[in-house]
């Protein structure tokens, strides 16, 4: 029990880590905020000052951060200079969007990848075997936006059976009323099964290009760790001992051959969460990565902290389950 | 038995295993087109890949524009041949530079653990806390959109993958037989690093580096076609791919699907090469 | 233990081949011998002379690149090779059973060690859970483990390694066997510890009457627990011979050779009698009949003829050689 | 034996810090005890055999002897000169790096698979030695190799290429070419075949006879031990628990730990065969040993309440041998081993 405990204090150190890279990250960023807010040139240099001590940026580094942390206590991300809006309010309605994507494709993507792997390393040589490794090899071989282009240009414009990629919803339609900020379960949960048919139709073809994404490593891990597994001494031993196929593949093999995996599906969430930024983008996706995006572009810092934050404290999480549940798996941790 | 190898055992199995197997002759087939390509585009583009010609704006591919041409009637064939060598510029100069920095502050830490290397690696632990992508468009967006910049960018976020394979593969070795010997033999640090411990990782360091220049041209691409990084008009994969995805709803599907292709077949070709290199270098992976 | 009685096991003519990327390797090579029913028996030979090899075709458990080219593997005059995949599973671990080398790799790492053996119980004879876990506990007594219901819920790396062998031993005897294989099942043990096992694998073997093969590269381990010993050289038998025999009058230049290099067995380095040259190279597609000629001290032109076999040279001894000593 | 020794340690200690004390809980530093208290010396020409099982700190102790690794604490004297003040580091540079070289117990490990075996034996010469020329070092290299009867066209192959005996020897020509005057071998024949290791053996004697060099053999195996060695150091957790000359210690072991490991090992000889005497139970942990009991303690079928209660010394027995028993010198223990006190837990199962 105490190591759970510990190795939920040895992220706290990381977490600290990371708080000090987004603070700095935006304070070495180009172009002075207060010059930019500023820039209309009616302004004189004493009035970019006031804003400048408005915005807390004439005192000492140390401080700034401080006041930082003081804020984040307080679930304060700043103010976006382009919308004037809280930052905290704009990400909270657009994360569920980018969730709802990520874990959609996610999800999508380990049902697809781990029988794959499984499969084909059951079969070495096998048409699976060889299915697995085209789609391990051609899944990291293609770019997120071209996947995605190619799936639109397919399924919308040639076929005809995908609708038009805007968003996360038609447009003429009304959204449900926000429970869970997931289109598919409000929907249900509203008993409107119409209006979570067509977030699936929506989130079909950006969903598939993020597993597809996500896939490949999976497939090659799983496979290439089953296969290790099953030439494997113990494996051998259970042969010798006349257990069923069914039991040595699904209690022996399949067991050890996840735990390299599970760890992994923590390193898979974060690519996901990278690739994020340019599927939101050809989806038009309303995001915190296509938020992120536009505020980058438009050199307003605070909401791009605030992404980095949630993305490094998303991915700080998923590491920690994943670690934990690989504990659970395994007694050399000794977590149970 | 092993006393029959000859010397030239190694070509040997290069050889060997070449011959048996197709998809490592396809993979060094397709690295050298790319090499060449790279070199050797600029010369071989039928078209000049900047000349606008407004008379043969959005042509579909045909015998002269083979590729068909984009909306100020430039070839796209032109285009997608000669952005390899800037893409491939990108690769291996970011590849290269976080490939030898990496190892190297990976095999220092490797050697010598202590304080030095507790410390860096909890400073790795965070800069892979966040999203890598999102980091490196961060650092561009930082340092200014020039080539230079997606170089050091693409190098810094590939950095961490070196430093830990390097600091693993490293501490594995660091008390082997042969380093003990090469101490008893009165080496001292540098020199067991330099001579003794580098060159036996380089195996697993090529491999790596070889996936990562996959990985490198897929980051350089996606920067410059959410409009960071390589500016237009410089022809480059992910730039025109983005100027391509705006004519899909009007059904010129030519001008985003060729780069897009080209893009993919670099990668394809550097996981390939990967996999092969992998065969041939780590007899571990060999059934 | 005489060749009246039937045997246990009998291998006639075993031909294996591997197949690697480096060529064909020919493992083994018309490999033969009987088992009585409670005899012990001793393979031994140095690394590369095929004696794992042969346990794991026995037992139907050899790696994809192995091809049997021929040869004839009998169990109470069943022939093995011609079971059914299912038959042969059932087969084995219930009447045929195998322990190996490191012990705690050979375990499964994140399984109690019990329910290990409780999985061998539930497949050959299944009953209730709780008769499960009685025999278990039973089986984990049988091979001396102290405190068994405490150590049944234990992971392998929690035991030391003679305790892993012991928790490997007693899922191979669970369900009484009549054949044990012990491939060098003390590799990697310590000498007291290896000492403590090849007395517990003796005595059950005794016990239950097991027919035993003993794996090994250790002469004197096998001379101190084995009825009879088969040499191997290279992938073919060259001497069989009851344990007395065979150290009294050993046939075979390799056998004698080496006798010559076991240090418990002479006086002084200056006794010590080294074999010259190493092991062919097994991937030559013309392996000479005998695969011990290029070493040989008393090799003779004779020894290039085909048709090389194991011949009597005494009561319940054969010997493979041309111009035995 | 009237020379100084070569090489003279003195109460030498190895403690591997795993945990560091903690202030704040107050827990005292976990350490694991691998080399405990060690004294011993090795004379010019002689061959002194290392014995004990795995974890018994005999690999441990030979690094400290090569000055691979420094020791917690003691004093280690090289030609009666003190050097226990000079760093591993330090030791590598100095001129007395060449008296004392090490044959590294894995044959394959050991060699640098990118070193030509030429370049594998003059890298230590050209380091140590300074050659002032080409040819010395090719004169150099090729009669080391010479004398462990390695072929001269060897020289210019890789160690994949070598088979399992010839590395061996390459790691023997290796320490051998900067003419050391002792050579720690740390189970230099353990991976080889039986046939193989005869010729290791027989060649290591006749470098010691031939070029008077002094062997520290350090081995599981007493019986290759006994062959090569003129006097033997047994081991127990980190302490030597008997040491004395072969043929005494081999016929007549006065400690039951060492009765013990000469009765496990199995014999071809009848007349050698000795009646088993087992060693049951866990050993102890090796990681803060208890100062007040006998480390065999649980395990021993000798053991008396005493054992319990005061750890034993190094003692000296009239015949010059050294035995840390209470009760070595009694007579044969009894049959039937006391029952263990069950005040004692016995090591952890983990």
């Amino acid at each position: 029990m105490s190591k759970i405990v510990w190795r939920i204090l040895s992220s706290i150190p990381t977490l600290f880590g990371v708080l000090i890279a987004t603070f700095l990250i935006t304070r070495v960023l180009p172009g002075d905020p207060a010059v930019f807010f500023a820039s209309n040139p009616a302004m004189s240099n004493e009035d970019v000052e006031k804003i400048r001590v408005a915005l807390g940026l004439d005192k000492s580094l140390i401080e700034q951060f401080w006041i930082y942390l003081g804020a984040l206590w307080q679930g304060d991300l700043g103010t976006s200079i382009s919308t004037g809006q809280p930052v905290a309010t704009e990400m909270l309605t657009r994360l569920p969007a980018s969730a709802e994507l990520t874990i959609f494709a996610f999800l999508l993507a380990i049902a697809v990848s781990i029988p794959l792997g499984v499969v084909a390393a059951l079969k070495p040589g096998s048409w699976v075997d060889q299915l697995c490794r085209i789609i391990a090899t051609l899944g990291v071989s293609m770019p997120t936006f071209v996947t995605g282009l190619l799936l639109i240009y397919l399924f919308y414009y040639i076929l005809g059976v995908a609708p038009e990629p805007t968003g996360r919803l038609d447009p003429f339609m009304f959204k449900p009323p926000t429970v869970t900020g997931f289109i598919l379960i409000d929907g249900l949960i509203d008993g409107d099964p119409e209006t979570t048919w067509a977030a699936f139709k929506q989130i079909l073809l950006p969903g598939i290009t993020m597993a597809i994404f996500a896939l490949a490593p999976l497939a090659r891990m799983t496979r290439a760790s089953m296969l290790n597994v099953l030439s494997s001494e113990f494996i051998r031993t259970a042969r010798a001992n006349g257990l069923t196929r069914r039991k040595i593949v699904m209690t022996y093999a399949f067991r050890n051959a996840m735990l390299p995996v599970v760890t992994s599906l923590g390193m898979t969430f974060s690519y996901m969460l990278g690739a994020n930024v340019l599927v939101e983008k050809v989806f038009a996706w309303p995001g915190i990565g296509a938020y992120a995006m536009d505020s980058l572009i438009s050199l307003d810092y605070a909401p791009l902290q605030a992404f980095m934050l949630i993305m490094a404290g998303i991915f700080l999480l998923v590491n920690l389950v994943t670690d934990l549940l690989a504990g659970l798996v395994d007694p050399r941790a000794g977590l149970s | 038995m092993a006393a029959t190898h000859s010397s030239t055992g190694r070509l040997a199995t290069l050889r060997y295993i070449l011959s048996e197997n197709r998809l490592h002759q396809v993979a060094f087939l397709l690295f050298a087109l790319l090499i060449l390509a790279a070199i050797l585009g600029p010369l071989l583009a039928p078209h000049d890949p900047l000349a606008t010609n407004p008379d043969d704006a959005l042509m579909p591919p045909s015998a002269t524009y083979w590729f068909g041409t984009d909306q100020l009637g430039r070839d796209v064939f032109s285009r997608v041949l000669v952005a390899t060598r800037l893409d491939m510029l990108i690769a291996f100069g970011a590849v290269g530079l976080s490939c030898v920095a990496g190892s190297l502050i990976g095999a220092v830490l490797g050697y010598f653990g202590g304080v030095l290397d507790t410390v860096s690696s909890r400073f790795v632990d965070v800069l892979m806390a966040f999203p890598l992508f999102v980091l490196a468009m961060a650092m561009v967006a930082a340092l200014g959109n020039t080539v230079m910049n997606v170089i050091y960018a693409t190098a810094i976020i590939n950095l961490p993958f070196y430093v830990r394979l390097a600091r693993a593969e490293v501490n594995v070795r660091r008390h082997m037989g042969y380093v003990e010997a090469a101490r008893v033999g009165g080496s001292g640090h540098g020199r067991i690093l330099l001579v003794f411990l580098l060159p036996n990782i380089l195996s697993p360091l090529v491999i790596q580096a070889s996936v990562n220049l996959g990985w490198a041209v897929l980051n350089a691409a996606g920067l410059s076609f959410l409009g960071m990084g390589v500016r237009p008009p410089t022809p480059e994969w992910g730039i025109l791919v983005a100027e391509g995805a705006r004519f899909i709803a009007s059904g010129q599907w030519w001008i985003f699907l060729f780069p897009g292709l080209a893009l993919m077949l670099a990668v394809f070709t550097f996981n390939l090469l990967g996999d092969a290199l992998r065969d041939i270098l780590d007899p571990r992976a060999r059934t | 233990m005489t060749s009246t009685t039937p045997p246990l096991l009998s291998v006639r003519d075993l031909t294996v081949d591997f197949r690697t990327r480096h060529g064909t390797v020919h493992v083994l090579e018309n490999v033969s011998f009987d088992l009585a029913p409670g005899e012990i028996i001793g393979i031994v030979g140095e690394s590369g002379s095929g004696k794992s090899v042969t346990a794991f075709a026995i037992m139907g458990i050899l790696d994809k690149a192995a091809r049997i080219l021929s040869g004839d593997i009998r169990f109470e005059n069943r022939d093995v090779m011609a079971m059914s995949p299912r038959a042969r599973d059932l087969w084995r671990g219930k009447e045929a059973s195998i322990i190996f080398q490191n012990p705690r790799t050979a375990l499964n790492p994140i399984r109690p060690v019990g329910d290990q053996i409780a999985d061998v119980i539930a497949r050959h004879t299944p009953a209730a859970p709780a008769e499960v876990k009685a025999r278990v506990l039973q089986a984990m007594r049988q091979v001396r483990i102290p405190d068994p219901e405490k150590r049944m819920s234990a992971y392998p790396f929690e035991l030391s390694g003679g305790l892993c062998q012991r928790i490997g031993i007693a899922a191979a005897l669970a369900c009484e066997p009549r054949l044990l294989i012990a491939d060098e099942p003390t590799t990697g043990l310590d000498v007291t510890t290896q000492a403590v096992i090849m007395d517990l694998i003796r005595d059950v073997a005794r016990a239950g009457n097991l027919g035993t093969v003993l794996i090994t590269h250790d002469l004197a381990l096998a001379s101190e627990y084995c009825d009879r010993i088969v040499v191997m050289h290279a992938g073919h038998v060259v001497e069989t011979a009851p344990v007395a025999e065979l150290f009294a009058r050993p046939r075979h230049p390799y056998t004698t050779g080496l006798l010559g290099s076991v240090p418990s067995l002479v006086e002084s380095v200056h006794d010590l009698r080294a074999i010259p040259g190493s092991l062919p190279d097994l991937r030559r597609s013309d392996l000479p009949p005998c695969r011990f000629a290029d070493r040989c001290p008393r090799h003779q032109p004779g020894c290039e003829a085909p048709g090389l076999r194991p011949e009597p040279a005494g009561p319940n001894h054969l010997v493979a050689c041309r111009y035995p000593l | 034996m009237s020379q100084s020794p070569i090489l003279c340690v003195e109460n030498l200690k190895k403690h591997f810090v795993l945990k560091h004390s903690n202030a704040l809980t107050g827990r005292e530093p976990v350490k694991l005890h691998a080399v405990d208290d060690v004294s011993l010396s090795i004379h010019p020409g002689e061959a002194l055999g290392l014995v004990g099982e795995s974890g018994c700190g005999k690999s441990t102790l030979s690094r400290l002897l090569c000055r691979l690794v420094d020791a917690t604490s003691g004093k280690l004297f090289v030609d009666g000169r003190d050097i226990s003040a000079m760093s591993a580091a330090a030791f590598s540079k100095s001129p007395l790096r060449s008296d004392i070289q090490m044959v590294f117990q894995d044959p394959t490990e050991s060699l640098n698979p990118r070193f030509s075996i030429f370049d594998l034996i003059a890298d230590p010469l050209r380091q140590l030695k300074r050659p002032k020329n080409r040819a010395e070092v090719q004169a150099r290299v090729e009669a080391a190799a010479r004398s462990v009867n390695l072929p001269l066209e060897l020289l210019s192959r890789f160690p994949h290429q070598l088979s399992g005996g010839q590395k061996a020897r390459v790691g023997i020509a290796r320490a051998m070419v900067v003419e050391p005057r002792l050579l720690v071998l740390d189970e230099p024949t353990s991976a080889l075949d039986v046939s193989v290791q005869a010729t290791v053996l027989q060649l290591l004697d006749k470098i010691r006879h031939e070029q008077g060099v002094a062997l520290l053999f350090v081995s599981h195996d007493l019986n290759v031990v006994r062959l090569l060695c003129s006097r033997i150091v047994v081991m127990y957790l980190g302490q030597v628990v008997e040491s004395g000359a072969t043929d005494p210690l081999f016929h007549h072991p006065a400690h039951p730990y060492t009765r013990a490991l000469l009765s496990a090992i199995p014999t071809l000889r009848e007349g050698a065969r000795r009646e088993r005497i087992k060693l049951d139970g866990d050993p102890q942990s090796p990681i803060n040993p208890s100062g007040t009991r006998c480390r065999l303690y649980g395990r021993c079928p000798a053991q008396q309440a005493l054992c319990n209660r005061v750890e034993p010394e190094l003692r000296t027995l009239p015949d010059g041998r050294q035995v840390r028993c209470h009760f070595a010198d009694a007579p044969a223990p009894p049959e039937t081993a006391p029952a263990i006190d069950p005040e004692i837990t016995p090591a952890p199962l983990l």
